[in-house]
């Protein structure tokens, strides 16, 4: 293709240049905005140079939202351009471009910055810790997720997005069939994000190891802790797979090897296996921390210590290690044979009893409990029925023989939908709810939150419990159109009716944030939820140094002992405290990554040579620059514990 | 900072000890980044399309050169440890350069293998089974690369300022680094070349 | 000082990984079978990688040992699980059917 | 056998009230390997709606009998470590579960990968169906027939399809006769169906495949072996030969309508198996060549003029 061609859009429509000039009209707002209020000095100070966890946090938490909404944005058309038969409202290759990125979108940029956000918030306070091991590492993870997503958010405006399905299957994801760059930007932002998932998963595995407070022995974590760890080992081990996958589409696609095509040696099926060894404990490293979500949540609004401490453990360990056995599900239909189905297929229902040994511990927590529904309570207790719809219908899929008529249709859309929104976006909206006055030191609006947990599950059964039927009817997936005659039209409608209740549902969250930011109580004090574990024994706003002393831990739920048995958590005196100093080298290469992804993309060698000399010539700069940060002194400290409310 | 005398000076700080963690966890990712390379390279094994096989490209003195002078790097990368323990500055950082002076040259016998793959037709388009064998290499080529650069910064600063906790920490972290990519080559040796010549 | 800057412990090790780079050559210099041959290969790359682990890397001398063990232990199972199943997926079975 | 009918018949006729139509098409099977699959969700949904409303009971109870609301204000609930047997419990059942569906999975897997019970005597009818971009094509070696996304198949033989794809991967799916499996470029995969009643059934592509897949639909009419010997003769009476350059041209991009050749293209583009696939692996295989024997045969006459490398081309 000729240079400039490469930057057209292949698919033009008056919605995509509505949002060239959308995306255009919010830059120059924002740029005039931050120089009209003289804010640049406090955005690089407080935020771009930031390396505290709970600052890296809530940037992930707001990236998150922006990306639920791009991707639900998607969701929406692509429900809409089904809700009819022969709908014309989108074209076959819009419609391939929509979900695929809106694949991509929900797995790599929504739901997996909601986890790393509220780990990065949650975490280090759980433990009692005062940043997490790699304070810069963290910033620069942060850096590389961000500048992977937006690079993989600028493709459908320069040169077209990624059209082969959010598994990117080859060869359909190869030169001869996606002639356009789309699925280089597939390739490269996903690579780049995942390279900063990849050094969260060590920070973190390292953080909770190694930085406990004194007494916190393993088995005295708080479950969301374990469900981290666990979830940032699964990360450590999952994304290199990824990361060499990545690498060798990229030489297919910009090189011209031939790994993955039909000719010259080549197989194809190595993509779908590579991918799938990643993929699906990525499932699982979504998953995970949302249970350890509901384990916090759940206890705490049961007032009731979390049931089977020891089987939840084991269950998630156990669910580690099955999570890497079972990736073969996701292709029973490419021909191996009965006997590798019949391995793969019982190494996938297995991990249903793990799973069901926490379902069943939820339920437990509440027995005997007092049990009191708030918003985050009630996303969990939506999620336990709705959670368990999506899990057997995962151990149906599971049989190998059946798959074979479920396999690409809606009713694994209906499946895997079924889990996701409930597992995991509950969770995080839970923890949204939950978190937000630690956060920002007011509450969300209970009345509204329910209201929107209430309108989000209705809308979740209505959108996705009619594609079980159509998906037995013969629907498959990723049809942009279907006739008249084939009877799904009256599936896809009711999809459509339930699409647009989530909609409203996400829209109710918004209002909620505005409405209890404008409205909402100050005077909340630190422990508005009367909670149990450490991250609520701090002051809220949490001071950058998390905790003026160590606290000392004798059992899983401290702050409850020291609250109503007496046992008290702080008993040390103030000392100095040693504290990171905030870099911009962080941000700085985040920017590199992002012009070295898009020259890469675009095949530019000159530009990617010159970027990548330049990102190594930071790190060169990071290993000969002395800095040893700074200790806050006493007074100081004194000072900022008089000021929110007293040494704890 | 505190300071704890009772262990090796690389491990004295928390922060260090962190480290040596951390990158302890780092080296087990970098384990699945080699085995699924690995894993991709055993299928694509036979995927020779119209290219050559294994057999007929791979020549056994290179291939020992290379085997030879890392693992004497290795053992090197040991002594300049072993050095730094005992505190003797000259000692480490002579067997730290021999170190580097060895991994130059093993690039040096790679650099000339590659020239010589393409030579006999065996490129990175050749076909499949070219790719992957160039792919793993040359993974392994760049890592060796990169410790190259990494060790020689090192070295500077432990000339510049001495066997600090902060050099005896990084020297260490590189000589795990390094020992670590001499198992990723007896893999190589054994998995790629050997038995492709077997 | 020369005694001291040669510790038995890293020259056995040298010595160790020298053995069995010869013994492993053998496969390539002898006629044996593939089982055979794949057998020599197999231990022989694993024992060296145990004596760069143990004796070079001190994989066992700080508090954190058990954190690294099961760190690397964990991928060696992992990564031993994906080589063999995705042989297993894509090679074997099609050679026994 | 009977036990499940009737569970089939029941699932069906609710789904039939809920649609106020036709049964879902899966589980309305026409063939053996179709209600094997059909059993087994059937029976499947029925376990797990068991555990679905236990979870839902346990849940429903919790929350009436536990509520903040339901309790003294001064009530402290206990502390409650977990019990060894109530563990075991929740860990026993669904093992129990888990290992009775492995059993069921197991044999259901040899079954559908396997000729029908009750076909055995007859050899089955063996159909090449490739697909381009985005159109079927099904060769009949046998009867030396190829139609383009129409399929006729004779009710009294068992069918072996052999799958392959010039281009993407691809889903052979015929949701009445049987589950799908894949077609791809550098390999010929196989699968077992068989056709218990006349009647005609859709088939597609269930594998996304780019801009054309949604209408990438074939049509499947199955007829008694008389019908379908008729059908034969007549194609051989009245249709065009296949030639080399008209096959190149229905691989163009696009949607085609039905269309009917005498010969086949395997003729001159053989299938990627034996020698000819793309996947090294066939290599060396004896019991493969064994296998393969037939089809090596009926390629050789054309094997001379053909570049080895060019045949999974598109």
């Amino acid at each position: 293709m000729e240079f400039f061609e490469r930057f057209a859009i292949p698919h033009p429509s008056p919605a995509i240049y509505a949002s060239m000039v959308a995306i255009g009209l919010v830059t120059i707002a924002i740029i005039f905005g931050l120089t009209y209020f003289k804010k640049w000095g406090y955005l690089w100070r407080e935020w771009l140079t930031t390396v505290d966890h709970k600052r890296l946090g809530i940037m992930y938490l707001i990236s998150a939202i922006l990306m639920l909404f791009r991707g639900g944005a998607d969701a929406i058309m692509m429900r809409a351009q089904l809700a009819a038969p022969e709908n014309k409202l989108l074209d076959a290759q819009h419609y391939n471009e929509i979900f695929t990125t809106h694949g991509v979108v929900m797995i790599l940029f929504m739901a997996m910055p909601f986890i790393i956000g509220f780990m990065n918030f949650v975490v280090p306070l759980q433990i009692g810790a005062r940043d997490v091991a790699f304070p810069r590492l963290n910033a620069l993870s942060f850096w590389l997720f961000f500048a992977g997503a937006m690079l993989f958010n600028i493709s459908f405006v320069i040169g077209g997005s990624p059209d082969a399905g959010w598994t990117s299957y080859f060869p359909l994801a190869d030169n001869e069939f996606s002639q356009s760059v789309g699925t280089n930007y597939y390739m490269i932002a996903i690579q780049i994000a995942g390279l900063g998932t990849l050094m969260t998963g060590i920070n973190f595995m390292t953080t909770i190891l190694k930085m406990r407070a004194p007494g916190m022995t393993l088995m005295k974590m708080p479950m969301f802790t374990w469900s981290a760890l666990i979830a940032n080992v699964i990360i450590v081990f999952a994304f290199p797979v990824l990361t060499v996958a990545l690498a060798m589409g990229t030489l297919d696609r910009l090189f011209g090897t031939h790994f993955f095509a039909s000719t010259n040696g080549g197989m194809d099926m190595l993509w779908a296996n590579l991918f799938w060894v990643w993929g699906h404990p990525e499932v699982y490293i979504l998953i995970l921390p949302a249970f350890g979500i509901y384990s916090e949540v759940i206890s705490t609004f049961a007032r009731r210590n979390l049931y089977g401490y020891k089987s939840m453990v084991a269950s998630m360990v156990i669910i580690s290690l099955l999570s890497f056995l079972v990736w073969v599900h996701h292709f029973f239909t490419m021909g191996q044979g009965a006997l590798v189905n019949s391995i793969f297929s019982i190494t996938t229902m297995a991990i249903a009893v793990p799973t069901g040994v926490k379902i069943f511990n939820w339920l437990f927590t509440l027995y005997k409990g007092k049990i009191e529904v708030t918003t985050p309570m009630l996303y969990s207790m939506l999620f336990i029925p709705l959670f368990t719809i999506g899990g057997v219908t995962g151990v149906m899929l599971g049989m190998s023989a059946a798959d074979y008529q479920y396999h690409n249709t809606m009713f694994l859309v209906a499946h895997f939908h079924m889990v996701i929104i409930p597992g995991v976006v509950f969770a995080m909206l839970a923890a949204l709810f939950y978190y937000w006055p630690k956060m920002f030191g007011f509450m969300l609006n209970e009345k509204l939150g329910k209201l929107g947990a209430w309108v989000i599950a209705i809308g979740t059964l209505l959108a996705f419990m009619p594609m079980f039927f159509s998906g037995l009817d013969g629907q498959a997936r990723r049809m942009y159109t279907y006739s008249e005659s084939s009877g799904f039209g009256i599936w896809n409608m009711i999809s459509f009716v339930g699409a647009l209740g989530l909609a409203i549902g996400f829209a109710l969250i918004v209002y909620n944030i505005y409405y209890s930011f404008r409205y909402a109580s100050r005077d909340i004090g630190s422990d508005p939820w009367d909670a149990r574990t450490l991250e609520w024994a701090t002051h809220t706003p949490v001071p950058e140094y998390n905790f003026a002393t160590m606290p000392q831990i004798e059992s899983v739920e401290p702050f409850w002992d020291d609250k109503k048995n007496g046992k008290k958590l702080f008993k040390d005196k103030i000392e100095k405290i040693h504290m990171p100093n905030n870099t911009g080298i962080p941000f700085i290469m985040g920017v590199l990554f992002f012009i070295w992804g898009f020259s890469f993309i675009f095949a530019m060698w000159i530009p990617l040579i010159i970027f990548t000399l330049a990102i190594f010539g930071c790190m060169a700069y990071q290993s000969f620059e002395n800095d040893h940060g700074r200790y806050i002194s006493v007074e100081e400290v004194e000072e900022t514990e008089n000021k929110l409310g007293g040494k704890r | 900072m505190k300071i704890d005398h009772s262990l090796p000076l690389e491990y004295s700080t928390e922060q260090s000890r962190l480290r040596i963690l951390g990158f302890w966890i780092f080296l087990g990712a970098e384990i699945m980044l080699f085995a699924t390379l690995f894993a991709s390279y055993f299928i694509l094994r036979n995927g020779t399309g119209d290219g050559p096989s294994g057999a007929e490209i791979f020549e056994i003195t290179p291939v020992l050169i290379e085997t030879l002078l890392l693992l004497t790097s290795s053992f090197t990368i040991g002594l300049a440890v072993h050095a730094m323990r005992l505190g003797n500055k000259k000692a480490m950082m002579a067997f730290f350069g021999i170190t580097l002076v060895l991994g130059l040259a093993f690039l040096g016998v790679e650099i000339y293998e590659f020239a010589h793959y393409v030579h006999v037709g065996a490129g990175l388009q050749t076909s499949a089974f070219t790719a992957i064998l160039l792919t793993t290499l040359g993974t392994h080529g760049a890592h060796v690369t990169f410790g190259l650069f990494w060790g020689l910064f090192i070295l500077i600063q432990v000339k510049k300022s001495g066997l600090t906790p902060e050099t005896t920490n990084k020297s260490f972290i590189f000589s795990l680094y390094w020992h670590f990519l001499d198992v990723v080559w007896i893999f190589i040796f054994s998995f790629v070349y050997l038995k492709g010549m077997m | 000082m020369m005694k001291e800057l040669f510790p038995r412990k890293q020259v056995m090790g040298f010595v160790f990984s020298l053995v069995l780079t010869a013994v492993a050559l053998l496969v390539y210099f002898m006629d044996m079978s593939f089982a055979v041959g794949m057998t020599i290969l197999l231990v022989t790359a694993f024992i060296q990688a145990g004596l760069q682990l143990i004796l070079f890397m001190h994989a066992g001398e700080s508090e954190d040992k058990n954190a690294i063990y099961i760190s690397i232990y964990y991928g060696m199972i992992i990564a031993i699980f994906t080589i063999l199943g995705s042989l297993l997926t894509m090679v074997w079975t099609y050679q026994i059917q | 056998m009977k036990l499940k009918r009737a569970l089939l018949l029941a699932i069906i006729t609710i789904a039939t009230v809920l649609t106020g139509c036709e049964p879902l098409a899966v589980l309305d099977p026409k063939g053996p390997q179709a209600e094997v699959q059909a059993n087994d969700i059937v029976m499947s949904i029925w376990l797990m709606s068991g555990i679905v409303i236990v979870v839902f009971a346990m849940l429903a109870y919790m929350l009436f009998k536990y509520r903040a609301s339901k309790q003294k204000k001064d009530y402290e609930p206990p502390h409650i470590e977990g019990n060894i047997w109530v563990e075991a419990i929740c860990v026993g059942i669904p093992v129990l579960i888990v290992a009775f569906l492995s059993f069921v999975s197991v044999q259901s897997n040899y079954k559908v990968e396997a000729t029908p019970p009750g076909y055995e005597d007859k050899e089955p009818l063996v159909v090449y169906a490739s697909s381009s971009n985005w159109k079927w094509h099904f060769s009949y070696p046998e009867e030396d027939i190829e139609t383009v996304n129409y399929l006729y198949i004779p009710t009294d033989r068992a069918l072996e399809f052999k799958l392959y794809s010039f281009g993407p991967i691809t889903s052979f799916w015929i949701p009445q006769l049987g589950g799908q499996k894949y077609a791809m470029a550098d390999m010929v995969t196989t699968l077992h169906l068989a056709a218990d009643h006349p009647g005609e059934f859709m088939g597609r592509n269930a594998n996304f495949s780019g801009k054309g897949f949604a209408e990438n639909t074939f049509d499947v009419t199955a007829m008694s072996p008389v019908e379908f010997d008729e059908w034969v003769e007549e194609v051989h009476k009245t249709a065009d030969p296949i030639t080399e350059d008209k096959f190149e041209e229905l691989l163009e991009p696009g949607h085609l309508g039905k269309m009917t050749f005498t010969g086949t293209h395997l003729d001159f583009k053989p299938a990627p198996e034996g020698e000819n696939s793309g996947h090294q692996h066939h290599h060396g295989s004896n019991d493969d060549e064994e296998e393969n024997h037939d089809n090596h045969e009926e390629n050789e006459d054309h094997e001379n003029h053909e570049d080895h490398s060019d045949h999974s081309g598109h």
